[in-house]
């Protein structure tokens, strides 16, 4: 057989032919909403956030200190045993210049991108990274390895979530720089 | 061993399109129709069926398998549908080959479709749930984070720039150029690349497969139904599959370890000792285009931080000593996502029956793999087929 | 048990909020665009029909869904039909209660084998039983947009 | 070349209506660490694993990524089958029957309480050109079945409201079960009306919880166990999901399944040779109806074989033993699982207050719910 022989499928739409009604269509906005159970972990992790701490959990068998924290070790599947504070800084494993929203939507002239990175956190096992935000730093600057330090939300407004650390800035920025704040992400949900 | 021997027989496809008029279930009856009748089969014929698709929050349907079951050819069948994220399209054939190698059916058809558009206004919106809900969705990501932040560890660790990456991206959409089913076939070159739009640096426009709809399918057979039914039967001989932590920011995201697990499996049921002399040709996944040199090195097709230099150097082209991704992969053709997987099965068999026309690669290729995966970079799948 | 550790404070337990933001736009595809536009502009319905199994399809389909064949030829099959099975409906998708219950139906048109579902307007619940013929009530063509919903039920024959 | 495969480990949570103090991770590591302990092995002995899971259920949009953890399956050879446990299980079985893998473990579970609108949830699985935009209950879908069922079948709501009594009354006995009662006819019919004729207690109401199971090769299961629990038959299959082609009154799904099990087991009277089943009952009526369709009794005949006490507890035929979906909860991906669970653990003569006597062979028979057409059965047996 060869694929050129045959008639393929796949009739092509324009994305004007949705605009001018060329095709019939109908619309749906599903209500997809959760509250789904931190459990012991999470829901440990996301109150210390809110005290101004970061948590892991140890694995004495493997020998890791674990971030995010969980009851149980992946690796050698029995429970992890022991509850421990880490650092707020880290190292920068890698990172991104984002200049699109969640949604695909680009960010406009004036909205600075924002900066996704991973960060290996001080005092969890090597490699224990989480996803987090870079900020109060020209994007030009940004290196992997660089030391970074969390800059949290004030006491008050803390919720208990991730992102009650507003983002991580390097640790020896040596220009005090005007942009003080991370950009927000952009787009409604 | 003395397991069964399980055979692809037939293959059918749609175009793959940025948004098609069909339903999904018309795109899966599409492409499995073709693979029938590529092999005069008809669907009395087939004893059981399988369908890969990937997000029910592509196609906006829940439990999409289900409602996709006519298309698929799957009433008053024993059908099933498998998802192992943008792993699937390679999966089906697995899946398939667990049908027929169990000996619980003698022909099983395998479909996958995917109909991206229907997410609207953008399918990305349906990615920043594939995130973790409680510690990472907080911060609003996109799909193209983590690759963006992948592919800047795979260049800080291998010392590799984006011109070098963007080579992958030319050669995809120009070698698209001769399939029937191409959405973004084109000539370009690395600086049409480079000079894209920045989305999240180093990702730029055009280092990125599109979003689409497509449907695909083959027919998997047993030995005995094969040997009957064509004399140029491609078999397959190794089967893997793998999937790393869900903790992705803990791994180490130069290596794709879950491709090498996965690969492990396969090579070691296909008896393959030495990949990179052994396997002549192979489609490995390319929704990004440093995916595609990030899995031939987890699929040890050369060493860690080598795939680039292979790439400039035209070993990796058509006419190249190892032609990979000739399809044009989903960068050049297209990714809906289940669809674009089994695409790449489908190239594999037609190459290893000397059937892609125009696409053909040179010298009699004996030995092909289809890789697919990804997830949260976590997902590895393999197939070894040989003719 | 499994966990070492596990929470024993009916006020410690806390859950997440979130939401899968997504939205949706169908095209009826190659079969339902033909249906749909013929109810917008002719207030009819179409089947297709299988020759090779002698079914036919009401919603039509481009192809068998037994034997796979191409399916390209639409007969109208009228506006008529025969309640297969009816409900008596006190809820919405979303769980809240109607004001007012109505009766669903899946209706079978014509001949066919297939047909549609919808509501039966005109009747009280006792009046309705399988077997009866029924007849759509289509809104009028000035309002029909090409959807389900230029259906406003089933009423009696009369 | 492989002749049976077995279950030879399993572990559960159990199921409760809520699960507030753990995460999905943590309840499925229990269910998972009680299966491996159960078949004596480590999860780094297993060569393959498969988890059941729905999107949407999850609330992710990709809920595959989420399923190695807790199972041990880092690295592993490991796949999500959308769909029900028992096809997770048929899967797990075909890959073991190739001889390519020895041990499968299978997990499925169910965290509906975390949904906030699952009732708008189910609905989102129906067609969404022909029957979505009327935006009805999904519970309608089956309310039209339900309609013509009795009206085919000539069996009453008042049956159909004996079902739960039973199921509710069964589930008392097993200590896994959310939603045991002591209730009457009266109070199933006296309950709100959703879809008439179903009422609010016709319809399963949702629970959380875990299951794993350990599948082995025949070699593999007499080394591990005493007792393997062999899967004698398998089977699944799906109707047409275009809900104006269906045939309203017959579960064909269930028909198709049980006849494919049948014939693997070699099973000619299944009435005869089945000593217990586990059937789908997410809505009353829905036992009588698989009843029939698996060939359990003649058509017709499933509401007078209820009410003459012979799918009850110490009956002939004893039916849903566990409490079924009324008595247990709807699980949801998980609703195959809890049915093999209790199949094993009568099979193993581990069923505490409600063990069944001399039992060599039952059966399990799950459906997807509205508005599917997709079932699955799996024959069981010591022996």
């Amino acid at each position: 057989m060869k694929l050129e022989d045959f008639e393929l499928g796949g009739t092509h739409l324009k994305s004007s032919d949705f605009k001018q009604g060329k095709v019939l269509t109908t619309e749906w906005e599903p209500n997809l909403k959760y509250a789904w159970d931190n459990g012991v972990a999470i829901g440990r992790y996301l109150a210390e956030l809110k005290a101004g701490r970061i948590i892991a959990r140890i694995c004495h068998k493997c020998d890791r200190i674990m971030l995010p924290p969980r009851m149980f070790c992946e690796l050698c599947f029995r429970p992890t045993d022991e509850w421990m504070y880490v650092k707020d800084t880290g190292v920068i494993n890698t990172f991104s210049i984002a200049k699109v929203n969640w949604d695909a939507s680009r960010r406009g002239p004036k909205e600075p991108p924002l900066l996704p990175a991973v960060i290996e956190i001080d005092g969890a096992s090597e490699g224990m990274g989480i996803m987090h935000m870079l900020g109060e730093v020209n994007p030009k600057d940004l290196k992997i390895g660089m030391k970074v330090k969390a800059v949290w939300k004030k006491p008050e407004d803390r919720t208990g979530s991730i992102t009650d650390i507003l983002y991580f800035k390097p640790v020896t920025a040596k220009r005090k720089t005007k942009t003080k704040a991370a950009p927000k992400a952009g787009g409604k949900r | 061993m003395g397991m069964r021997k399980v055979a692809i027989v037939g293959a059918g496809i749609t175009k793959f399109v940025r948004r098609a008029q069909e339903t999904g279930k018309e795109l899966s009856w599409q492409a499995s129709k073709m693979a029938l009748e590529s092999c005069d089969l008809t669907l009395d014929d087939i004893d059981m069926v399988t369908l890969g698709t990937a997000p029910d929050a592509f196609d906006g349907v829940h439990m999409k398998g289900e409602y996709l079951a006519d298309g698929a050819g799957g009433i008053g069948k024993p059908y099933m549908r498998h998802f192992v994220g943008g792993g699937t399209g390679v999966f089906s054939p697995i899946h398939g080959w667990f049908h027929v190698a169990s000996g619980m059916a003698d022909i099983c058809l395998v479909v996958a479709e995917e109909k991206m558009s229907t997410c609207h206004p953008h399918p990305a919106g349906a990615f920043l749930t594939i995130f973790d809900h409680t510690t990472e969705q907080p911060l609003m990501p996109t799909l193209i984070w983590i690759f963006a932040l992948e592919m800047n560890r795979y260049m800080q660790t291998y010392g590799i720039s984006k011109a070098d990456i963007a080579q992958v991206s030319v050669k995809n959409k120009r070698n698209a150029m001769d399939h029937p089913s191409a959405q973004v076939a084109e000539k370009i070159t690395v600086e049409d690349v480079l000079n894209s739009e920045t989305l999240c640096w180093p990702v730029n426009r055009l280092d990125i497969s599109p979003a689409s709809d497509g449907a695909a399918a083959i027919v998997l057979a047993s030995e005995r139904v094969a040997r009957r039914l064509t004399d140029k039967p491609v078999w397959i001989d190794g089967i893997g599959h793998s999937i790393d932590t869900a903790y992705w920011a803990t791994r180490d995201l130069a290596y794709p370890r879950y491709v090498e697990t996965a690969a492990r499996m396969a090579y070691d049921m296909a008896g393959i000792k030495e990949p990179d002399k052994e396997i002549h040709i192979a489609e490995p996944y390319d929704p990004f285009d440093y995916k595609e040199l990030h899995h031939m090195e987890g699929l040890m097709l050369c060493p860690r931080g080598k795939a680039a230099q292979l790439t400039a150097d035209g070993v990796t082209a058509r006419d190249g000593n190892m032609p990979i991704c000739p399809s044009g992969g989903a960068l050049g053709v297209g990714n809906p996502i289940a669809a674009t997987g089994l695409m790449k099965i489908i190239e594999i068999f037609l190459q290893l029956r000397g059937e892609a026309g125009k696409r053909q690669v040179p010298g009699d290729p004996r030995c092909g793999l289809a890789q697919a995966g990804v997830d949260l970079m976590q997902m590895g799948t393999v197939v070894v087929m040989r003719s | 048990m499994a966990i070492t550790e596990k929470i024993t404070d009916t006020t410690v337990p806390t859950f997440w909020e979130g939401a899968i933001p997504v939205r949706y736009v169908y095209t009826f595809g190659l079969a339902g665009e033909k249906f749909f536009r013929t109810v917008k502009d002719k207030g009819t319905f179409l089947a297709t029909y299988c020759d090779e199994c002698d079914i036919s399809f009401v919603p039509p389909k481009v192809y068998c869904d037994r034997c796979f064949k191409e399916l390209d030829s639409y007969i109208d099959v009228g506006t008529l039909g025969y309640v297969e099975t009816f409900t008596l409906s006190f809820r919405n998708m979303d769980g809240s209660e109607k004001e007012i219950p109505k009766i669903l139906a899946m209706v079978r048109i014509g001949d066919t084998d297939g047909g549609l579902i919808h509501y039966l307007e005109g009747f009280e619940i006792d009046e309705i039983a399988i077997g009866m013929p029924v007849k759509a009530v289509l809104k009028p063509k000035s309002q029909r947009k090409g959807s389900i919903e230029d259906i406003i039920g089933f009423g009696p024959v009369r | 070349m492989i002749k049976r495969v077995a279950i030879v480990g399993i572990g559960t949570t159990g199921f409760r209506p809520v699960t507030p103090d753990v995460s999905f991770r943590e309840l499925i590591f229990e269910a998972a660490r009680k299966a491996y302990t159960d078949a004596g092995m480590e999860p780094s002995e297993i060569d393959g694993f498969i988890t059941t899971a729905e999107d949407f259920m999850e609330g992710y949009s990709i809920a595959d990524e989420y399923c190695p953890d807790q199972i041990g399956a880092v690295l592993k050879p490991t796949q999500t089958i959308p769909g029900d446990f028992i096809q997770g299980m048929a899967t797990g079985y075909m890959m073991i029957m190739t001889g390519a893998y020895r041990t499968i473990a299978i997990e499925a579970h169910s965290k509906a309480s975390n949904m906030k609108n699952i009732s708008e949830l189910m609905g989102f699985a129906q067609d969404p050109v022909y029957n979505r935009p009327l935006r009805e209950t999904p519970h309608a879908v089956a309310g039209l079945e339900m309609t013509r069922y009795l009206f085919e079948s000539a069996a009453s709501s008042e049956q159909c409201a004996q079902v739960v009594v039973k199921n509710k009354m069964n589930a008392m006995r097993n200590p896994y079960a959310a939603f045991g009662a002591e209730i009457t006819e009266g109070d199933v019919l006296a309950s709100e009306p959703v879809s008439l004729p179903l009422h609010r207690l016709d319809i399963a109401p949702h629970a959380d919880g875990a299951v794993v199971a350990v599948l082995a090769d025949e070699d593999t299961a007499n080394t591990l166990c005493e007792t393997p629990i062999w899967i004698e038959g398998i089977g699944w299959s799906t109707d047409t999901p275009t809900l104006e082609m269906r045939d309203w009154g017959e579960a064909a799904y269930a028909r198709l399944s049980a006849e494919m099990a049948y014939r693997m087991a070699g099973i000619e009277n299944p009435a005869a040779l089945i000593d217990f089943a586990e059937i789908c009952d997410e809505y009353s009526y829905k036992e009588l109806q698989h009843m029939e369709a698996l060939k359990l009794c003649m058509p017709g005949e499933a509401a007078y074989m209820l009410e003459s006490g012979a799918t009850s507890y110490q009956g002939e035929l004893p039916i849903n033993i566990s409490g079924g979906a009324r008595g247990v909860g709807h699980l949801f991906e998980a609703s195959g699982a809890h049915k093999i669970l209790e199949l094993v653990e009568q099979l193993r003569g581990h069923a505490g207050a409600r063990q069944i006597p001399d039992v060599n062979v039952g059966l399990a028979q799950v459906w997807r719910g509205v508005p599917t057409a997709t079932g699955a059965v799996a024959i069981l047996s010591n022996m």
